[in-house]
């Protein structure tokens, strides 16, 4: 019961920190947010028994990614949202439709899966993973680090002042 | 299995609690006297501020942020492999240090890359922004 | 544990929605890109949580690849972000309409 | 259940509470240690030896005017050093301070000086915490509106993620040759066995590349001298800091001090046997806890001690001086270290 009661209080919180991370206008504000919504993700994957998994979120989401999110935000320093001028309102009413629809669309999946509860107890701990990475995984486990590579070389790339 | 997360909560719970108390304790104690508005100013080692102090920075930090990420992930790979590879090992699995040199060979290629590149080399010309 | 999975899945529907409608209104590149984030997140959450429903330990390795290719994502999509803003003096996506500069 | 959740409290409670008690100890020690160093006596009104001096020092923050600068954004200023003090404080619930896995407490097993043992992520969560600790400096720099807290701050930042690889890195060496990402793990493997009947089976010996790698990365970690380029009196006043004052300005303080603790308790625990000492399988149960506390005790000193002695001998790098070191020194050596630890793990040299 523990349990659950951390799993709503961070459900809660989790899509009130969502909401101001894409509505809010300060973008310093917006990273800070979603630092909370990815930790309460993590907190999620802890109850589902995925605990490296909750660990690597924080690692990784939250310890990184952000902190470049931070690092653009300050480079560029601290851009405001430009004022509503040129956008037709119908694209803000078909964005919003969108959402909705996509909001709709899951609920609608979530009715076929209500009857069925927590089955398997499989945990996810760092041996078991890395067993499955070791394992059927091998080739993508090595090939991330090519991805990576690619990634970074490009980002270099167009960041790069030309002389 | 929830168990083993009962301490974390706790430290959690009196991290939070500490952390309050200290910003509102003093909030609290040190009250009084406030409102002259020169105290409040922004320190300039003594200058009357000139203008606003949320600059532009160099994009040198977004680099190194941006390489920090890659090879973030990529060590986050190898907790997995680290921790599996003992008991594999054991279990008579002889490739599995090999994989991991594999990915590690594959990271130094990207680490050589960013070297010539000088994406290391904070003073070098033609990195700033 | 007695939280349903479904709940879990409708956590990871709501966010999605959310993150959706931060993509299609904001106009600024780093909220889309936050936004993006958030989609994949609520992907990554509905994935482990099937995988508990199954038993398998197959979606957290999925999980854990999405994350990586979501730091290339990342990496790339903020080094356009700030090369744009180079030329443009601008990150606001609707005055990206050149096709070159 | 709740004796459970009592036994922890109380380990939250008394843990956290030495580990304060420590940090005022160690602004003691330091402020002492430097007057040692430079010839002078240092703090010596307030109480036996300046004793007392931590104590009036916490009284006079308290009670300091309580300065919010006009330009601040209020609430992430307000926040920056609670994210600092928070993060400071839950790194170090993994690490086992002491013996103690055959003591009950009314019944209820105490499984070790250590807040949460059974935690299967073990040093991960230390590690994934302690990145968090980047916001705090990174907002208190942003957020103080003020150019020399931004330019400390993301220097700061920068510095702290460069080498959080390096000492990740030294972490996986490890955890390789342990198989286990718990720390009691870590500590088990290197007790009560010897080479050659005289060295103690420490990871500092075949790992002697990833200490000194991990030693150096968390000096930067926790921004000390020679690291402390955040700070820079003579070139930044003070840093991201500098718009702080009373208590707030203490929480930075006291969390440097207390990842100090954390990190010297972590040398200890990865590299230098942890709680265990020679001889230690003749006892057991409060005997073996009593002196197995006492034995890292004495490893903690000693490490404490180090950074102190550290600071007031050697001088600060320059910036770029420091990236090369952290990006081009580090990096590899580390990675080197793994590589070293797999091949010995293969060749069988290490069981």
């Amino acid at each position: 019961m523990m349990g659950t009661a951390v799993f709503y209080l961070v459900a809660v919180v989790g899509v009130v920190s969502a909401i101001a991370a894409v509505s809010h206008k300060n973008p310093v504000v917006n990273v800070l947010s979603l630092v909370v919504t990815l930790f309460c993700i993590a907190v999620s994957y802890a109850l589902l028994g995925a605990e490296f998994l909750a660990a690597a979120q924080i690692l990784v989401y939250a310890g990184a990614i952000l902190v470049l999110f931070l690092f653009v935000v300050m480079l560029l320093g601290a851009p405001e949202e430009p004022p509503a001028g040129e956008r037709r309102p119908f694209q803000r009413a078909a964005g919003l439709a969108l959402a909705g629809i996509t909001a709709a669309g899951g609920v609608a999946v979530l009715a076929g899966i209500r009857a069925a509860g927590p089955a398997g107890a499989a945990q996810g701990t760092a041996d078991a993973l890395g067993r499955l990475l070791t394992g059927p995984y091998l080739f993508a486990f090595e090939f991330i680090s090519v991805l990576l590579l690619a990634a970074m070389v490009g980002a270099l790339m167009l960041v790069k002042r030309k002389h | 299995m929830i168990a083993q997360y009962i301490p974390v909560v706790l430290a959690f719970a009196f991290a939070a609690l500490v952390a309050v108390a200290m910003v509102g304790l003093t909030a609290f104690l040190g009250r009084g006297r406030l409102g002259r508005s020169r105290t409040r100013d922004t320190f300039e080692s003594g200058m009357p501020l000139l203008d606003s102090s949320r600059k532009r920075v160099s994009v040198r930090f977004f680099v190194v942020a941006m390489v920090f990420i890659v090879f973030d992930v990529e060590v986050a790979f190898l907790f997995p492999w680290a921790v599996s590879a003992r008991g594999l090992l054991a279990e008579g699995n002889s490739t599995v240090l090999l994989d991991g040199l594999v990915f590690l060979v594959l990271l130094a290629v990207g680490y050589a890359y960013l070297w010539r590149e000088g994406a290391f080399d904070w003073s070098r010309r033609g990195n700033e922004s | 544990m007695t939280v349903p999975i479904s709940h879990f899945v409708t956590f990871a529907a709501v966010l999605f929605a959310i993150g959706a409608a931060g993509v299609l209104l904001r106009r600024s590149g780093i909220s889309i890109l936050l936004g993006i984030e958030l989609m994949l997140n609520a992907a990554n959450l509905a994935l482990v949580a099937f995988g508990r429903q199954h038993g398998q330990l197959d979606a957290q390795v999925f999980v854990f690849f999405v994350m990586a290719v979501a730091a290339a994502e990342v990496a790339v999509g903020l080094a356009l972000l700030v090369a744009i803003f180079r030329k443009q003096r601008s990150i606001d996506v609707d005055r990206l309409n050149v096709m070159r500069w | 259940m709740w004796a459970e959740i009592t036994v922890s409290a109380a380990k939250v409670a008394v843990i956290a509470g030495t580990v304060l008690t420590l940090v005022a100890v160690m602004e003691w020690v330091e402020r002492r240690g430097a007057a040692f160093i430079q010839d002078r006596l240092g703090p010596n009104r307030v109480g036996p030896f300046g004793l007392f001096q931590p104590i009036v020092d916490a009284v006079k923050l308290l009670f300091k005017e309580d300065l919010t600068p006009a330009n601040v954004s209020r609430g992430l200023y307000l926040l920056a050093p609670m994210i600092s003090v928070s993060v400071a404080l839950l790194t170090f619930i993994v690490i086992p301070f002491g013996a103690g896995k055959d003591v009950t407490v009314f019944g209820v097993p105490l499984g070790g000086v250590e807040v949460a043992p059974d935690l299967g992520v073990g040093v991960l969560f230390l590690l994934a915490i302690g990145s968090l600790g980047v916001y705090g400096i990174v907002l208190a720099g942003w957020s103080s509106n003020n150019k020399y807290s931004l330019l400390g701050g993301l220097r700061s930042s920068a510095q702290l993620i460069s080498y959080e690889l390096s000492m990740t890195l030294a972490v996986l060496g490890v955890l390789l040759a342990t198989g286990s990402l718990r720390l009691d793990d870590v500590v088990a493997r290197q007790g009560g066995q010897f080479w050659f009947g005289v060295v103690p089976q420490w990871n500092v010996v075949p790992q002697i590349v990833g200490c000194i790698v991990f030693v150096v990365a968390v000096f930067a970690e926790t921004n000390r001298l020679p690291f402390d380029l955040a700070e820079a009196e003579t070139e930044l006043v003070a840093g991201y800091h500098v718009e702080y004052s009373s208590m707030k300005f203490a929480a930075f303080l006291m969390s440097e001090y207390m990842n100090m603790v954390t990190a010297s308790a972590l040398i200890v625990t990865l590299f230098f046997g942890g709680w265990t000492f020679p001889g230690m399988s003749r006892f057991s149960g409060w005997p073996l806890l009593a002196l197995s506390l006492v034995a890292f005790g004495i490893k903690l000193a000693f490490f404490l001690w180090l950074f102190v002695w550290v600071r007031w001998s050697l001088p600060r790098f320059r910036y770029d001086q420091l990236m090369r070191l952290g990006w081009k020194g580090l990096l590899p050596l580390a990675t080197l270290n793994l590589v070293w630890v797999g091949v010995a793990m293969a060749m069988g040299w290490i069981r």
